[in-house]
């Protein structure tokens, strides 16, 4: 089906999301979109699939004006949209989610778990239909929306990143078929993406964006830095990386386990010296999780001994973990980490001084300011930190950070973020890193692993899988070894 | 009293505890205040219900009657125990007001200010017919008593419905006073308040489930006769006494023994027409029934009237045992009485004095259910 | 979207007033009762008179007390709805003080208030104990609480507290002089408790505006698991919240039975908790409004008795006064809302 | 106590809970699809009183049970459109509405305070009210009765068992895959916070028409209250929540059976029970003893343990919808 946007316009108050963009997808092939974080991406995407509507602007398909007032007219007329965390209903069995918003016309629920099957099959995906959804591993819920939007009758097929938190056999596996629904199926696809690699391998095609405006396509391959010049004004080079520092054993794990109604870790012991970044690598809820937040205090240890610095910490929690100078930064800003509804100088009388009766609003305030001048935070003491943007708002928990920490435990530190940020942040925690701060990270992109650890812990259903050094191992071989494979 | 004083200009005012439609203790209070109105014509009554902590947190008894003497009242009914005290205040501030204040007995013991008189009506004997129409009318020989709280006026007028009842199944029934069962549940207070006292409608339909075949109410509202109706209408043997208020028979009336009740208004007005003509004095009024005719709204201060369930043969048996109640011939206290633990109370043979009945300190043998 | 504010919008936060008073009014011409004669009969039973008006703020001694305790709670995200119980439980510490301890008024009445803030303090700390670490909604630990307090309450009056002649049911006996608040020109208005009243509902507002607690139960009640990863003790402040919310409500309590009353009665807060809650809903959680709210809940409640005594209508049309104006301002109060409301649904063919 | 009395105690336990068990599936269904109705106490109070006085005016007991579900209806659109269309807080909506309710029937009921009206008249099924034990308990009702236990079952069918009923589920658990998906989140919030409504007026006529006849000032008081922690210990399924029902009344019918057979035991003791059993049930079916307690179970109990006592409310209860 061919997909034409016609001069879409889209405003978010004062922002201008979208502006005037005007784009072409042609069926049978696959186009990426890139831009860096806040470029509009998404919005366009969003206008397409019929989730949100344009200020201005016409979608036309296969030559026919449309207008969606929702994703399920987009999805009638034949668009289907993939977002990054799959939109399911967890507590929802596989089937259930299946069916609803299935047309049905009396179809019994066994008839539409075999046409579930049956499709699946088709794509090489393998399903339960009568598995909570919830047990699904991410690459598998987001397998099981392809396969919805389909049987849907999905002709223009758009993936909002895809391939975070999923493993490498997924990941072939969604490329595989994104190839089959585009070459032989003849579907148009649309691949939203921060990974230049991916979409160089998978895409014939690139728009950018950048700011709200379409600022070229590019025929792929091409030269990745041709895309970067697209996307940024400038972008800083790559620092090089400093050497991890030998220093002292600082965090000890001795045969720890830790036991959630979901999930159980097993036996886990490492050693981290100070300096030193272990990254953990492993598909959502493989225990990764669990040991980070173990080792923060904000999971009790059901078994094993942790020693910080040699002593041992027998009440291991998270306020004892703090006083200790170890701090732990959460994926989901907003939800943990950050408050909605304080200012950015409540955010820093909040952690500055708590001993104090009354707050000391001056300071405090000067003191936001001089971090927003430090870690180049765009905002004022007084905004309100649910109104900064994404980026901004990681800066600013970097700038909450105390100084002369032992330890960082960090969930995604860089998800969402565009190039120019990630690096921006990975630079900020090498100058940690040399003053002899440790640190342990997961993530869901292995690439980030393999570039920014000296050690590597990969997890796989609930056990420590193999821990090796980062120089002796690929991004390639983390996304096997994480899906299982010895 | 159509010859009696005229009452225009006259203004009285009537605070009740509960509302005044409660088909109970206020709507009888309320209803004696409207039988001042209708007699002492051009009198006119102020009305002020529902004055309690739970209901009006931000009321007292001084304010509504600050506003009542604004208003005019010259004469004030305080018609609960729970006034007593106040009563008692406010009657100091206001001396040219006379105030009334039902079931206290400060003006016997001397605590009130001479502007104030305490009214209250005699109704053990009351409930002692209603007990002897239960007992005439059961089947399963068991009862049982709905009760408000336990103080010493609800243990006598419960013991008083024990005492008629078992009369009445000795003499009338022949039966064994020891085979009739008088249980008695108290709810926690004189109505329901949900989720701070028992539920009347479960005390009195699990009284029902049990064997139980005739529930007497002693408390202020009338959910014991509404179940024994439902029950009755869906084919259950069984009957209610409601109590306090003439017309709570109305609620069920097929299974209505009768009601024992208060008749305020020959007080009331007798007390307002004393007023208006200025010859009022103190008192401390215990008063009694009309024995000639227990149901003359116009002259019985406590009275008790037949309810259509009530079989023939034992309205006769029960008339007989009220001529003999009227009569002196048989008196309700009559010994030996011993008290729940055992303790003789009243000797064989002695009839209880006014102090021994009003004092009653727990339930009497033979009745089942907490003294405490 | 223009900076000067239209017309109706600054209208707007009048409006509920109005439709509140607009269902009154119609309610009372429904009852064939002439809404003059009814409001101003309101208004003289509120301050006709210097005694009504004493009335009016001795009432509003608790009512502030538990409001500004409201304040923190609701700031710390949590609905104190068993407040009602904190406030009985306040009142029966100071009665157990009143008639167990015999000292100099100097001293009596002192530990009595001291008595009144533990006991509102520890009913609280039960609500927030069975949050914080049973998992019990406040809501409904509260509501238990309340229920389980009046039944203490009857217990006590009709069992070891039991006046010498008998339980009538009605409440202990009277305390001594000695042991009760002196009270202003014959009023039930303890000067006193007014001015502790006042100095609680300031101390809150200092609180909630400057200090460092007040911040930590900001965040609390905006987003716990972050506060809680910033460092804030959230069951500890959870529970300092609720104790010290407690302490104000059972102070009020105490209030209750040593100047409006002179004894412990059953039911002796009858709901004040509740129309603290309400007060801090229709002022919106706001600082400054939160007294004016609840001067103005206490003078109506004070007017309608007035109200019910000359037109001898059902004194709970100043609850439905109070409460439609609540409901009216939780719905409509704020005009951007119910612009934006309105306007979408215009503009949104899904339903 | 012989048999016949202990069944005939099962009859009055059941038909005691039937309004319990109606207003607990209400707010099941309004709660799967995303509205607390927090006002059901209010709710309860005045639709008992808007039942009786229709039913005693029109003689119709019909009407009178149509004029409450009425009621319950008009509270719970408020606290809907409150939500979803003011985006106003749910609870402090419901909160309001349940004191407002409170004093609206006081106000409006004071003409109607303990007169005699209608009730329900039993209604034996032939055949089945034969059967041994099960018959007098569950077949010598009346209609109140049989609507209670038909209700549950279709509730539970409606829930788990229909596309409908997936798509309230989903309404509530996740309202933005609903939207994404076709379902019309706001409209469905709203059918089913009003239908959740509507039979807790039902259920408050069925107080004022049957299980506790006529009306009087604070004639339910607090049973909203029950009912609303009855849900949450019923998992947020009708089926349990009926035998939290159940289980509250026969509660409530031992303590009344205890104190007659314990008179020395202070009278505030039994009536604490019903306020004691919610706080300790809502602790146990919390997640900070249930997790812990299901960790240490034997493996074999754990699953049939967590069904019993582990509980997550729709994921999205009390929210906003956001739309863009
Ligand atoms: N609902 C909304 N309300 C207000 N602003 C919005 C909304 N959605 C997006 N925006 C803003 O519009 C701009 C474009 O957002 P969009 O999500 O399209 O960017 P993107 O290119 O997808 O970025 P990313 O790479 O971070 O996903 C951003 O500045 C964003 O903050
Ligand atoms: N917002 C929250 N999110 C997740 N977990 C929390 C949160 N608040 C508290 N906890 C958990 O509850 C436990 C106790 O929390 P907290 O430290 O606030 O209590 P405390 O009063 O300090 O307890 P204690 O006195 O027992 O040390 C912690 O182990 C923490 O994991
Ligand atoms: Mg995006
Ligand atoms: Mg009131």
């Amino acid at each position: 089906m061919q997909v034409q946007l016609n001069t879409i316009h889209k405003q978010f108050g004062s922002l201008v999301a979208n502006d005037e963009i005007s784009v072409q997808f042609e069926p049978g092939r696959i186009y990426g979109l890139l831009g860096e974080n806040g470029a509009g991406k998404s919005t366009l995407m969003k206008i397409l699939s019929g989730y949100q509507q344009p200020d201005r602007g016409e979608i036309v398909l296969n030559g026919a004006a449309q207008h969606f007032a929702s994703p399920r007219q987009a999805l009638a007329a034949g668009v289907g949209m993939l977002y990054q965390e799959p939109l399911d209903v967890p507590v929802f069995t596989v089937l259930e989610n299946f069916l609803l918003g299935r047309a049905h016309d009396g179809e019994r629920p066994q008839q539409s778990a075999k046409a579930l099957t049956q499709l699946a099959g088709r794509y090489g995906f393998q399903v339960d239909p009568h598995e909570h959804t919830r047990e699904l591993s991410m690459g598998e819920r987001q397998q099981l929306e392809l396969l919805r939007l389909l049987a849907g009758g999905a002709e223009v097929l758009i993936l909002d990143e895809p391939t975070t938190g999923i493993s490498a056999e997924q990941k072939d596996l969604l490329f595989a078929s994104m190839r089959t629904l585009a070459r032989e199926e003849g579907k148009t696809l649309i691949l939203v993406s921060h990974k230049l690699d991916e979409v160089q391998e998978l895409c014939d095609y690139a728009y950018v964006l950048r700011k709200g405006r379409l600022v070229g396509g590019v025929q792929l391959p091409c030269p990745n830095q041709e895309l970067v010049d697209l996307m940024f004004d400038e972008l800083a080079p790559r620092p090089a990386r400093r050497q991890p520092a030998s220093g002292d054993v600082l965090l000890h794990l001795q045969h720890i386990t830790v036991r959630t109604p979901r999930l159980e870790l097993e036996p886990v012991s490492l050693q981290l010296q100070a300096g030193q970044v272990l990254g953990l690598a492993g598909l959502e809820g493989s225990g990764q999780e669990l040991l980070l937040r173990a080792c923060a205090g904000l999971l009790p240890l059901s078994g094993g001994s942790l020693r910080l610095g040699g002593q041992p910490q027998p009440d291991w929690d998270y306020p004892r973990a703090r006083q200790h100078g170890v701090a732990y930064l959460a994926a989901g800003r907003l939800e943990e980490g950050l408050i909605a509804g304080l200012t950015l100088t409540e955010h820093m009388a909040l952690v500055s001084n708590a001993h104090g009766l009354l707050v000391d609003w001056p300071q405090n305030r000067q003191l936001a300011a001089q971090h927003i001048a430090t870690y180049q935070v765009v905002g004022q003491p007084e905004s309100y930190i649910e109104n900064l943007s994404g980026g901004n708002q990681q800066r600013f928990l970097f700038a909450m950070l105390p100084q002369n920490l032992k330890l960082i435990l960090m969930e995604h530190p860089t998800r969402g973020l565009d190039i120019r940020s990630t690096d921006w942040i990975w630079e900020q925690l090498d100058q940690r890193r040399a003053q002899g701060t440790a640190i342990i990270f997961l993530s869901a992109d292995l690439d980030e692993i393999a570039a920014r650890s000296d050690q590597i812990a990969v997890f796989s259903g609930g056990r420590l899988l193999r821990s090796v050094p980062a120089a002796e191992t690929t991004a390639d071989e983390l996304g096997h070894l994480i899906g299982g494979a010895l | 009293g159509g010859a009696g004083p005229s009452g225009e200009g006259f203004t009285f005012g009537m605070i009740l505890v509960g509302p005044q439609n409660d088909h109970g203790w206020s709507q009888a209070h309320y209803e004696g205040g409207q039988y001042v109105v209708e007699n002492l014509p051009g009198a006119e009554m102020i009305v002020f219900d529902l004055l309690n902590p739970a209901d009006k947190p931000e009321a007292t008894l001084e304010g509504v009657v600050d506003e009542m003497v604004a208003q005019g009242a010259t004469l004030i009914f305080t018609t609960s125990d729970e006034f007593e005290e106040d009563t008692t205040t406010v009657a100091a501030k206001y001396p040219d007001v006379v105030f009334v204040n039902v079931s206290g007995d400060d003006a016997l013991t001397g605590e009130a200010p001479a502007n104030l008189s305490n009214v209250m009506g005699r109704m053990e004997e009351m409930k002692a017919i209603a007990g002897c129409a239960a007992a005439l009318t059961t089947q399963t020989g068991q009862l049982g008593y709905v009760g408000p709280l336990i103080n010493h006026e609800t243990l006598r007028l419960t013991a008083s419905a024990y005492l008629g009842a078992r009369h009445c199944y000795e003499t009338y029934r022949g039966e064994s006073g020891d085979d009739l069962q008088f249980t008695v549940s108290w709810i926690g207070f004189w109505f329901n308040i949900p989720g701070v006292t028992s539920d009347p409608t479960e005390v009195t339909t699990n009284f029902l489930d049990t064997g139980v075949d005739v529930v007497l109410s002693g408390i202020d509202t009338t959910e014991a006769i509404n179940v024994a109706g439902q029950r009755a209408a869906a084919g259950a043997t069984v009957w209610a006494v409601p109590y306090d208020y003439l017309g709570a028979c109305d609620n069920a009336p097929a299974i209505c023994l009768g009601v024992p009740f208060f008749n305020w208004g020959p007080d009331y007005l007798a007390i307002a027409e004393a007023v208006v003509e200025g010859n009022w004095s103190q008192s401390w009024l215990w008063n009694g029934p009309n024995w000639d005719d227990l149901s003359d709204l116009d002259s019985t201060s406590v009275g008790w009237l037949n309810g259509p369930g009530l079989s023939e043969e034992a309205a006769a048996n029960l008339a007989d045992y009220i001529s003999k109640l009227a009569s002196g011939e048989v008196a309700v206290w009559t010994g030996p009485i011993n008290l729940q633990n055992g303790t003789p109370y009243i000797a064989a043979g002695a009839v209880g004095t006014d102090e021994e009945i009003w004092y009653l300190p727990q339930l009497l043998e033979g009745m089942q259910g907490p003294s405490q | 979207m223009s900076l000067s504010k239209t017309r109706l919008e600054r209208v707007w936060p009048l409006l509920p007033g109005l439709a509140a008073l607009l269902v009154t009014t119609l309610l009372l011409l429904a009852m064939g009762t002439s809404p003059v004669d009814a409001y101003s009969a309101m208004w003289q039973g509120a301050f006709g008179t210097s005694a009504r008006v004493y009335s009016v703020l001795a009432f509003l001694v608790p009512l502030l007390l538990a409001a500004s305790g409201l304040l923190l709670t609701f700031k710390a995200g949590l609905w104190n709805i068993g407040i009602e119980g904190q406030i009985i439980m306040g009142a029966v510490a100071a009665s157990w003080v009143a008639l167990r301890v015999q000292l100099p008024s100097g001293l009596q009445i002192p530990l009595e208030l001291l008595a009144a803030m533990a006991g509102g303090a520890l009913w609280a700390a039960l609500a927030g104990v069975l949050k914080t670490r049973g998992g019990v909604h406040e809501i409904f630990g509260g509501l238990a609480l309340n229920n389980l307090a009046i039944l203490f309450t009857n217990y006590l009056i009709a069992g070891p507290w039991q006046p010498p002649e008998g339980g009538s049911f009605r409440g202990t006996q009277p305390f001594g002089a000695h042991a009760l608040l002196p009270l202003f020109e014959n009023s039930r208005l303890s000067l006193l408790s007014l001015a502790l009243a006042i100095v609680a509902f300031a101390g809150v507002a200092l609180v909630l505006t400057n200090s460092h607690w007040g911040l930590r139960l900001k965040a609390l009640g905006q987003n716990a698991r972050s506060a809680f990863l910033l460092g804030v003790s959230s069951n500890r402040e959870m529970l300092l919240a609720m104790a010290v919310c407690g302490a104000l409500a059972g102070l009020g309590g105490g209030v209750r039975v040593l100047s409006w009353f002179d004894s412990l009665r059953q039911s002796i807060s009858g709901g004040i908790g509740y129309l603290a809650l309400m007060v801090v809903l229709l002022a919106g959680f706001r600082l400054v409004l939160t007294p004016l709210v609840a001067f103005f809940f206490s003078a109506v409640l004070n007017g309608s008795i007035t109200l019910q005594l000359r037109t001898q209508l059902h004194s709970a049309l100043g609850d439905i006064l109070t409460g439609v104006l609540v409901l009216l301002v939780l719905l409509f109060g704020n005009y951007e809302r119910v612009r934006r409301a309105f306007r979408r649904r215009r503009s949104q063919a899904d339903g | 106590m012989d048999s016949t009395q202990l069944i005939a105690i099962f009859g009055s336990i059941l038909l005691q809970s039937a309004p319990l068990i109606i207003a607990v599936c209400g707010e099941t269904i309004s709660e799967r699809a995303g509205v607390i109705n927090l006002s059901l106490d209010g709710s309860l109070l005045l639709s008992a009183l808007a039942g009786f006085a229709a039913a005693l005016l029109t003689g119709s007991l019909l009407l009178g049970f149509l004029a409450a579900a009425a009621v319950g209806a008009v509270f719970a659109l408020i606290v809907a459109f409150g939500s979803l269309h003011l985006r106003q807080n749910q609870v402090a909506i419901g909160f309001v509405l349940a004191m407002l309710g409170d004093s609206l029937s006081a106000f409006l009921g004071q003409n109607y305070t303990r007169l005699p009206g209608p009730s329900v008249p039993a209604w034996h099924i032939p055949l089945l009210k034969d059967i041994p034990v099960l018959g007098p308990i569950l077949f010598r009702q009346d209609a109140v009765v049989y609507f209670a236990l038909l209700l549950v079952g279709a509730t539970w069918w409606f829930l788990f068992r229909t596309r409908a009923g997936l798509e309230l589920r989903s309404a509530g658990e996740r309202p933005e895959a609903a939207f994404t998906r076709g379902v019309a989140v706001r409209k469905l919030r709203y059918i089913y916070a009003v239908l959740g409504g509507a039979l807790v007026g039902i259920a408050g006529a069925a107080y004022s028409l049957d299980v506790k006849i006529g009306w009087a000032e604070g004639h339910t008081r607090g049973m909203g209250w029950i009912a609303l922690a009855i849900v949450i210990f019923g998992g947020w399924s009708p089926l349990r929540g009926a035998l939290g029902a159940v289980l509250f009344g026969a509660t409530k019918a031992l303590a009344t059976v205890l104190q007659r057979s314990f008179p020395q035991v202070a009278l505030v003791a039994f009536n604490a029970v019903p306020w004691l059993l919610m706080i300790l049930v809502l602790v146990l079916v919390s997640g900070r003893l249930a997790a812990p307690l299901l960790a240490r179970a034997p493996a074999a109990l754990r699953r049939p343990l967590r069904g019993l006592l582990q509980a997550a409310p729709p994921a999205a209860l009390g929210q906003p919808l956001d739309d863009n």
